[in-house]
């Protein structure tokens, strides 16, 4: 019997194996509900491959080993939901920092706090964008099926290596569970991109002196680039400074090689918006009652689009302030108390009504809530 | 105190035991305290000298208890290029400390100058 | 006298990195890093074969002096990141140069599994009994009644013994010494970056500006002279009746032992994996 | 059931409930297997988490449509199998008027409707098979013959893939008895449930 190319596998699965599909090669993890099956399916799969995985002592400790791997030229993951992600929040920084490309998946649950492990939120979008300390960019993906987990872990390995910066996946306890019918690609249908390597002999290598990209290319570790690596402000040659003259380019290069791309960063999926009145921006699994409550609305007249978000950070300005435009209504349905409609009414300035609707039970957003509050408002 | 501040550094003569780099000296007093000999002494302004070449064995501690590389002891070790170089030139001069501190005898950091 | 000379240490020295370095006049930690090169290049290790990874403090600003790859991680972390890049790449000898707080503080965690994991990984935990760079607070290793910045009225909490707490966890090789006895600390840096397996290496090293102006222990002079004074050899101190032990401070070797090694245990599940892979297709 | 098959299938909500460890996760991957990957429909699955491992109510959602599956949970339950009382109760709220509810005759003694079709899947699979456990396999066969939403090859098919090696007759005959059941029982009761093409009950 001929194995058939679909499968029925879970978010969670889809992530552990886009992962491989994009070329990770090192995972390191610690067991937290409700994203264990990530680190379950890798302890299985990187032994099969001669590749690292490790269990660490807490997520501290997995994130560090992370960019320990990255830094000697691994592709590397980690996965954990809300207090692991809490935890990581500081290595989470160092990466930034220092560039290091590296992939996090928090698969986001109640809380704050221990919260509610085994229930739905999307509490954790700010924390994504704002948690680690200082000002940094940030870039974040949001998978809402099975098939997005698998396509945007993919872009997530991509990006990380391509603007060597930490990337992090925002899936939610429902898209990490459900299971779905996917056809994968076949491997050579998947476009992978590495980062880049020194083109200079050692000798004349400098670490973080930038070309027109703005994006450093550093060496891995123990490949006879000696160079140094430090959490602190550094200069070109990656040594601490805190000369102004040197901090201020520093800073501003690390923000210019993400903001210079921003078209790039922009994934989105309109769903019925060209002859829409009324929009509903959504993103996760709350993206999935909007899509079905576009259905339902159309099936009863209702003029009703959908914007999904499927990059959070940088917050897809653009496509938001078009499909905001000649709106009568937008709508941001989310699971938490409004983390990504202040981003929606910020850039709204003044185009249409944006109304929230929040919900905070540990239970999903259906689509007949979306279509009581369309109608609540019209 | 005064008659050690006229004596010649050791790094300059070309013949001592013991070569300093005075500018990356922190005046820590390592190497006089531990001498097994007493063979080094503070200077005015507390940098070591070789006070009594004689008593030094070339043993090597003052080296290996200063935290700064600001000394070095013995004929031994690699003669690389420039060998007929000055003592405290013995490294390669792409990695001479030499090329970084200033020079022994002339510069005002040299604290005797 | 050593095969190579001391003066080699210069080789190894990062000279577009501005010397003198950071430390204040006296500190230990310069002692250690010289003692620390000697030691590698006793051990014919090539620069591009090592790797140094420090955390947050005095000690965490050790490895920018090294021309080798240096990684200076977050407070207490080196040992999570030392382990990602020996994962990485088993060829590379990965050691982490961390203080006392660091280690075994907001560390402690890492350090006892990275213990009981037994991955070769050699730690070097510099212990001046306090927190130096950051003024003086009382640290995992201040002495009972000493005084600290946060500690005023003196310190009440027990201290770590930093060699017995690696051992009980499951290093296989743990020594301690003190930048005093230097020439003992070379050879013990050296045979805890040849020994396959987790090597922790304690080093004593006098924080005169901070603990000791507190304390009232006089210079770093001083304070070296009293390792001088306390230092044992282990084989001797274990000889001690019980009662005059607590005199003395025992240095060498204090653990050695042969214990499964991290990397190997993964390369054979490795196997066993990829064979179960191809048996089922 | 073949010409049901040809009709376009619209949303059918399928929900599976029980107790921990009467392997209802398992009949739902069977179920969302067999119509995603065997009968070629578009599915999407969720299960209850909870701390408890064993024991508690439990249930498997399955969404089985032709067209792309939007709001992955059950809203209107076409299709409600409860296997426990505790099950029967907690997840009956949002049942369709005309939904399909199949419930085992001796665990449940008050279904939540009285045209619920009441099987013994669990005293057959004792009493038949010697195997209590495939009481979960015997209500997936009655599900295919009363409600013809999946085709009793395709289950068979995704069934024999997931199940251990050694069991695979054991399922089968499970499968049988299952449709026999409904068969059986279909004589006394005609089952009604709703149409297959997707309506929104306003």
């Amino acid at each position: 019997m001929a194995k058939p190319r679909a499968q029925l596998l879970q978010g969670n699965e889809a992530i552990a194996l886009g992962a491989l599909a994009a070329g990770c090669n090192f995972f390191a993890g610690y067991p937290i509900t409700p994203a264990s099956e990530i680190t379950e399916r890798m302890s299985r799969e990187m032994p099969a491959r001669g590749y690292p995985f490790i269990q660490m002592e807490d997520e501290i400790a997995s994130i560090g080993c992370c960019i320990g791997g990255s830094l000697a030229g691994k592709k590397v993951m980690t996965a954990t939901s809300g207090p692991g992600f809490s935890l990581m929040q500081e290595n989470l920084g160092y990466a930034c920092i220092a560039e290091v490309p590296l992939v996090v998946v928090n698969v986001m649950r109640g809380g704050p706090s221990t919260g509610l492990p085994t229930n739905v939120a999307q509490g954790d979008v700010q924390q994504a964008r704002w948690g680690t300390h200082g000002d940094h960019p940030a870039i974040v993906l949001c998978p809402a099926s099975v098939a997005q987990c698998y396509e945007l872990t993919i872009t997530a390995f991509n990006w990380a290596e391509r603007f060597r910066t930490p990337v992090v996946l925002l899936s939610d306890e429902v898209v990490a569970h459900m299971r779905e019918k996917v056809v994968l690609p076949e491997a050579h249908e998947v476009e992978v991109i590495d980062r880049r390597q020194p083109t200079v002999p050692p000798d004349w290598y400098v670490p973080y002196k930038t070309d027109g990209s703005l994006i450093p290319q550093l060496a891995n570790l123990g490949e006879g680039y000696r160079y140094h690596v430090t959490g602190l402000v550094h200069d070109e040659r990656g040594f601490p400074t805190r000369r102004p003259d040197e901090v201020e380019p520093f800073y501003n290069r690390l923000f210019g090689k993400i903001s210079r791309h921003f078209a790039d960063l922009e994934r989105v999926r309109a769903v019925q918006l060209d002859d829409a009145e009324m929009v509903i921006i959504a993103y996760g699994c709350t993206a999935r009652a909007a899509a079905a409550a576009v259905r339902i609305g159309r099936e009863r007249g209702l003029k009703v689009g959908m914007l999904q978000l499927m990059s959070i950070w940088p917050f897809p300005r653009r496509p938001v302030e078009e499909a905001l435009t000649g709106k009568r209504l937008a709508l941001v349905p989310e699971l938490n108390m409004g983390q990504i409609s202040r981003e929606v009414k910020r850039v709204n300035d003044g185009r249409t009504q944006v109304l929230r609707h929040g919900k905070m039970d540990g239970s999903m957003i259906t689509p007949d809530e979306i279509l009581g509050r369309l109608r609540e408002a019209k | 105190m005064s008659g050690k501040a006229a004596r010649p550094k050791p790094a300059q003569t070309g013949e001592s035991k013991v070569s300093f780099f005075p500018a990356w000296c922190k005046r820590c007093g390592n190497c006089v305290a531990f001498c097994p000999r007493g063979a080094l002494k503070r200077d005015q302004w507390g940098y070591p000298v070789l006070a009594d070449p004689d008593r030094c064995t070339s043993c090597g501690l003052c080296e290996m208890l200063c935290p700064d590389f600001a000394l070095s002891v013995g004929e031994a070790g690699p003669k690389p290029a420039g060998a007929g170089a000055p003592r405290g030139s013995r490294v390669a001069p792409t990695t001479s400390p030499e090329r970084l501190a200033p020079e022994p005898n002339g510069g005002e950091e040299d604290g005797n100058g | 006298m050593p095969p190579v000379h001391r003066s080699v240490v210069y080789d190894w020295l990062r000279h577009d990195k501005k010397f003198p370095h950071v430390w204040c006049p006296g500190c230990g930690l310069g002692i250690l890093l010289g003692s620390l090169l000697r030691a590698l290049v006793e051990s014919g290790l090539d620069k591009n074969q090592v790797v140094l990874v420090s955390g947050i403090g005095c000690s965490g600003r050790l490895p920018v002096y090294v021309d080798v790859g240096s990684v200076h991680t977050t407070h207490g972390r080196a040992l999570t990141f030392a382990t990602g890049i020996k994962l990485a790449k088993p060829e590379l000898k990965v050691i982490t140069v961390m203080g006392d707080g660091d280690a075994t503080a907001i560390g402690g965690n890492h350090l006892i599994h990275a213990a009981r994991r037994n991955l070769d990984i050699t730690a070097i935990i510099v212990n001046n009994q306090t927190y130096g760079m950051t003024g003086g607070q009382y640290s995992p290793t201040t002495p009972l009644g000493a005084k600290a910045t946060t500690a005023p009225y003196g310190h009440i909490e027990p201290s770590f013994d930093i060699s017995a707490l690696s051992a009980t966890a499951g290093a296989a090789f743990v020594a301690r010494s003190t930048v005093y006895h230097v020439t003992q600390l070379d050879q013990l840096l050296g045979q805890a970056i040849a020994k396959p397996g987790f090597g922790v290496v304690e080093v004593l090293s006098p924080c005169h500006t901070n603990f000791g102006r507190q304390n009232r222990l006089g210079s770093q002079v001083d304070m070296m002279k009293e390792f001088k004074r306390k230092g044992m050899r282990v084989e001797r101190w274990r000889e001690l009746p019980e009662g005059r032990r607590a005199e003395s401070i025992p240095l060498g070797v204090l653990v050695d032992r042969d214990l499964p090694v991290f990397g190997q245990s993964y390369d054979r599940i490795c196997d066993a994996a990829s064979r179960r892979g191809e048996a089922g297709k | 059931m073949s010409e049901k098959q040809a009709q376009t299938l619209g949303r059918v909500e399928t929900r599976l409930a029980g107790s921990g460890g009467q392997g209802l996760l398992l009949a739902g991957l069977v179920l969302a297997e067999a119509a995603g990957l065997y009968d070629g429909r578009e599915v999407a699955m969720v299960q209850s988490y909870g701390p408890e491992a064993r024991g508690g109510a439990s249930k498997a959602e399955v969404i089985i449509s032709d067209q792309a599956i939007d709001y992955p949970l059950c809203t209107r339950v076409d299709l409600f199998l409860a296997l426990t009382q505790e099950a029967a109760d907690a997840y009956c709220w949002d049942l369709k008027p005309n939904a399909w509810i199949i419930v085992d005759s001796d665990l449940v003694s008050h279904p939540p409707s009285s045209k619920a079709v009441r099987l013994p899947f669990t005293a057959a699979a004792r009493d038949k098979l010697k195997k209590p456990m495939v009481a979960n396999v015997v209500a997936l066969g009655a599900i295919a013959e009363i409600t013809g939403v999946i085709s009793r090859r395709g289950l068979e098919k995704a069934l024999l893939a997931r199940v251990p090696a050694g069991t695979e007759a054991l399922n089968k005959k499970a499968l049988a008895l299952g449709a026999k059941l409904a068969r059986d029982a279909a004589g006394q009761a005609p089952a009604e449930g709703p149409a297959t093409a997707h309506t929104e009950d306003m």
